[in-house]
C-alpha cells in the first residue's frame, strides 16, 4: 500500500465491497463494475454467486477460446461450473431474488437519493430504454449495495436529495461503495461511515449532493494498490 | 459453507413455542418422520415447543409422524387440504374435541400459496374455490371475463424437508413423487432443515437434477434408510412408544 | 354382452367413460371410482394419466408386496413407473391443472346441477372437512366429467336444478356419466345423448331432479358386462 | 402418443400472422435459432407470418436468430426486459424509425407474468417496479404494510423453445444455463414446438431430470449440433445469408 489515492479506481471499489461479504453469503453482482467484486473475495470465504438467468454457484470466467455459451452470467459472459454449481429456469431465479434469499445485491448507479431511490436504469426518454433485472434485484436482497464514482464524469453529485432520472426502485439502497467514500443509507439519510484520508470532510460534502450525517467515527478508507 | 448438521436433536433445536412450521410429505411420501419424532423428542424432554401452527397437505395417519406431533398435544393450529387418511383417529378426537385449529385450503391454492410465500409474492389470483365456503371473506377480482379469488402468501419460520441426496451447500434431490411439498416448503420458510437419506460432496448431484437450489436450505442432517409412514402404520407403530 | 342390466356398476360406468377418453389424452382421474376408468383404455389409445401430488405418465398398480410409497398416486396408493414418466412438485402440478393443460378430469359427485355446478367435498358441517385436490381440478381441465349413480342410495336424484350441498365448484361440469345415461351439460342444461336401452324416458326423468332436454337423438347406452 | 416432427419446416407451419410467439433464450444461450430462421425461410416464401407479437428477454443480436426475425419485417411488437446486446442495431434501428413497438417488462415480472399464463394465475401482486414509470398504470395494493404493483399473465399462440434431450411425449431437458425461459414458456403458449440436439426414446431422460414433462409441449424437432448465436455472431453470419 503507498498513500491513498485521490479517488478509488473500480477494482478498488470493488475490493472494498468485498470485504463486506461474509463467509456463506449468497450475491448477486450487476453487470459492469460489480462483476469485479468476484475476484477479490478475501482468502477463506466462500460467498455463492447467483446470476438471473439461472445458475447459482458458478466460478470465474474461462480462459478464451474454452467458452460455452449456454454457461454465461447476465452480462452474457462465460462462467464455469464448480461442484455444487445448480441450474434452474428464469421463475426460481427470480423467486430467489424477489422471495428474499440473496444476502446482498450489488449494482452500478446513475443516482442514489439519501432517501434510498435508486437510478440506475435509464439516462431519459432518448436511446432505447432497458431494464434487465435491476428493478427485480432491488427488492428482495437482504442488502441492496451500490458501487459508483462519487460523481458524474462531469463532476456532478451522483448521490443527492432526491433522483431526477427515472427510478429503478423506491427507498432500496442500503449501502454505497462510491470513489471516496463508504456510506450507509439509514432512515433517509446518508451516513458516513469511512472516507479517503486526504479528503477532508468538507470537501467530501461539496461533492455529495445530499447532507452527510456521522454516526459515529469515520474511519479512513484503506484499500490496497490494485 | 457447511449446512451439515451432526444429529437430529440438533436440526431441530431451533424451533420455539407458537412457530409456524411447514412438514413436507403427501400422506407418508416424502414426510420427514424422524425430523417430527427428534421434534416430539424435544418436547417431552422439554415441554417445547408448543402451540405450533403446522402447514401439511394432510393431518397424518396412525399415529406417528405428523399424527403423533398432533397426538402429543403440540399443534393448535393445522393449515392443510385433506385431513382424511386410513386411520385419521387422531387429528378428528383433537378436531372434535375443540383442542386444534383447522384452516382448509384447496391442494393447489395451498401449493401456490407456499410457492408465492417462496418467490416474495404477496397475493394472486386463482379460480379455484370461487364460489364456494372456502372462498368466504376474499377479495374477487374479475378478469377477462371470468371471475377469481385473491389468495395470499404463506410463510414458515421453520421447514421440516425430506429429500433424498443432499450436500454441504445444501443443494437437493428427491425420490419420486416423495417431491411433492418439499421444494415449495424449502423456499418458503425463514429456516429449512432438512433430512437426506445420503450427504454426498457438492457436484454429487448433477447440477442439471439439482431440484432445490442450496439457497433454499439452512441445514441438511443425514438419515440414512428413512422410515416410511406406511411401513409403519402397517406394522401399528405407535410413536413414542411408551404411550402406546 | 346381455340384456341390459338394470343400471351400469362401477366398472360399467368407467368403462364408458374410458370410450370418449381420445389417444394422447391428458387425464385425472379422481379418487375412488373414476380411478377404475384407467383400466378400460380402448387398445391402440394411449392416454396420459396426472395425479396430484406429482407424477404424469404412471402405470398400473403393483403386484401386492412391490410397493414403493414414494410411488404413490393422490388416493395414496401405490403405482408404477412407465418409461417416459416425469416427476415434479405439487406447484408445477397444480399449475398442469389450473393452466388448462388436462384434457379430461373425472370426478365423483354428491350432486350436479343443471348450471354445472358440482357438489362433491362436503356433506355438510358435520364431520371433517376435506376438500384435497377437487376444487383446482373442476378449473382448467377442458372437459370437468362426473362419474356417479344416477341417484343417492336413498334414492334421491342427484343430477338436480340446483345444488344444496357446499359447492366445489361453479358451472364447471361439461359431461355425466351416470348409472342410467350420458348427459351433457351445456347452457345451463341438461342434454341427454345416451340412456339404458330398458328405460324410458319418462321413466329417467322421474329420477332426475331437473329437466333432460334432447338435442338430437338419444343413442342407447351399450356397455359389455364387466 | 408421437410428438416428434419431421422436420423444422413443419414444425413452424401453423403460425399465423398476428400471433404472439414466445422465442426462449437469454441472449443467445438456449435461444432456438433454427426454429427462427426457419420461420423466417418461410416469410420469405410465403409473405406469412408478419404481424407477430414476440415475447423475449432479449432483443437479438447481429444478423442473426432473432435479430434477423426482426429485420425480416416480421415482428410488429417485442415484449422483452433488455432490448440491448453487443450489436443490437436491427432492433434498435427499427425502434428508432417506429417500425417496432416495445414493451419493457422487468427481466422477473417478465418470468413470472410468462409461468402465470401457464399456470392459470391470471393476475399476482411483485414490489418489482413500484414507484417507478414501468408501473404506470397498473394497479396498486399493500400487504403486510408494504406496497406493490398488480401485474398480469402473459401467454402465447406459439412457444419456440431450445431444449437440450427430447422424448416422443415431449418430455424436455435443457443444457447448462440454456434453460433459462424456455420451460417458463413451454407452459404459457397454447402450442408449444421444440427443437432438441437428440430425440431419445421415452425414458431415455431419468423421470427425476425431466424440467418441462410433455404436458407443455405439443412438437418436437431434432436438431443435432445447433448453432449458437455467439458463435455466428463471431463469425459475422447474416441470415439469410443472400441478405448479406
Amino acid at each position: 500500500m503507498k498513500l491513498t489515492p485521490i479517488k478509488l479506481n473500480p477494482s478498488q471499489m470493488a475490493w472494498r465491497a468485498a470485504q463486506d461479504i461474509a463467509d456463506g453469503a449468497y450475491v448477486n453482482l450487476g453487470i459492469g463494475f460489480p462483476e469485479m467484486v468476484a475476484k477479490f473475495q478475501p482468502p477463506g470465504r466462500e460467498a455463492i454467486f447467483h446470476t438471473e438467468n439461472g445458475i447459482l454457484g458458478f466460478g470465474a470466467a474461462p480462459a478464451p477460446g474454452e467458452e460455452d455459451w449456454d454457461l454465461i452470467n447476465a452480462g452474457k459472459k462465460a462462467v464455469t461450473l464448480k461442484p455444487g454449481t445448480a441450474f434452474f429456469h428464469h421463475a426460481d431465479s427470480f423467486a430467489m431474488v424477489r422471495g428474499g434469499h440473496l444476502d446482498v445485491a450489488i449494482l452500478g448507479a446513475y443516482e442514489v437519493a439519501e432517501t434510498g431511490d435508486l437510478a440506475n436504469w435509464s439516462t431519459g426518454p432518448k436511446g432505447v430504454p432497458a431494464v434487465g433485472g435491476a428493478m427485480d434485484l432491488v427488492h428482495g436482497a437482504k442488502q441492496v449495495a451500490v458501487l459508483t464514482d462519487h460523481v458524474t464524469k462531469d463532476g456532478k453529485p451522483k448521490l443527492v436529495q432526491r433522483c431526477t432520472l427515472p427510478l429503478t426502485g423506491v427507498a432500496c439502497v442500503t449501502r454505497i461503495y462510491s470513489s471516496l467514500a463508504v456510506i450507509d443509507v439509514s432512515g433517509g439519510r446518508f451516513v458516513l461511515r469511512e472516507k479517503l484520508a486526504g479528503l477532508s470532510l468538507d470537501d467530501l460534502q461539496a461533492l455529495t449532493g445530499a447532507t452527510l450525517h456521522l454516526d459515529g467515527p469515520v474511519a479512513d478508507l484503506i484499500v490496497p494498490e490494485l | 459453507m457447511d449446512k451439515a448438521l451432526p444429529d437430529l436433536a440438533t436440526a431441530v433445536a431451533g424451533i420455539d413455542d407458537g412457530m409456524t412450521v411447514m412438514i413436507g410429505g403427501f400422506g407418508g411420501s416424502g414426510a420427514p418422520i424422524e425430523l417430527i419424532h427428534a421434534l416430539i423428542d424435544r418436547f417431552l424432554a422439554t415441554g417445547h415447543p408448543k402451540d405450533l401452527t403446522v402447514v401439511n397437505n394432510n393431518a397424518g395417519n396412525g399415529h406417528v409422524g405428523l399424527a403423533a406431533l398432533i397426538e402429543a398435544g403440540m399443534v393448535r393450529k393445522l393449515i392443510c387440504s385433506f385431513p382424511r387418511s386410513a386411520d385419521p383417529v387422531v387429528f378428528t378426537e383433537a378436531y372434535r374435541a375443540g383442542a386444534i385449529e383447522l384452516e382448509l385450503v384447496p391442494q393447489g391454492t395451498l401449493a401456490e400459496r407456499i410457492r408465492a410465500g417462496g418467490a416474495g409474492i404477496p397475493a394472486f389470483y386463482t379460480p379455484t374455490s370461487f364460489g364456494t365456503d372456502l372462498a368466504q371473506g376474499k377479495p374477487v377480482a374479475e378478469f377477462e371475463g371470468r371471475p377469481y379469488v385473491q389468495e395470499r402468501w404463506l410463510k414458515a419460520d421453520v421447514a421440516l424437508v425430506k429429500a433424498h441426496l443432499g450436500d454441504r451447500l445444501g443443494n437437493l434431490s428427491y425420490r419420486m413423487a416423495g417431491r411433492n411439498f418439499n421444494p415449495l416448503m424449502c423456499m418458503a420458510a425463514a429456516r429449512t432443515i432438512v433430512q437426506v437419506s445420503q450427504i454426498v460432496e457438492p457436484g454429487g448431484i448433477d447440477p442439471e437434477a439439482v431440484v432445490t437450489p442450496g439457497i433454499f436450505v439452512q441445514g441438511v442432517v443425514e438419515v440414512p434408510n428413512p422410515a416410511q409412514e406406511e411401513d409403519l402404520n402397517l406394522a401399528g407403530a405407535v410413536y413414542p412408544e411408551a404411550a402406546a
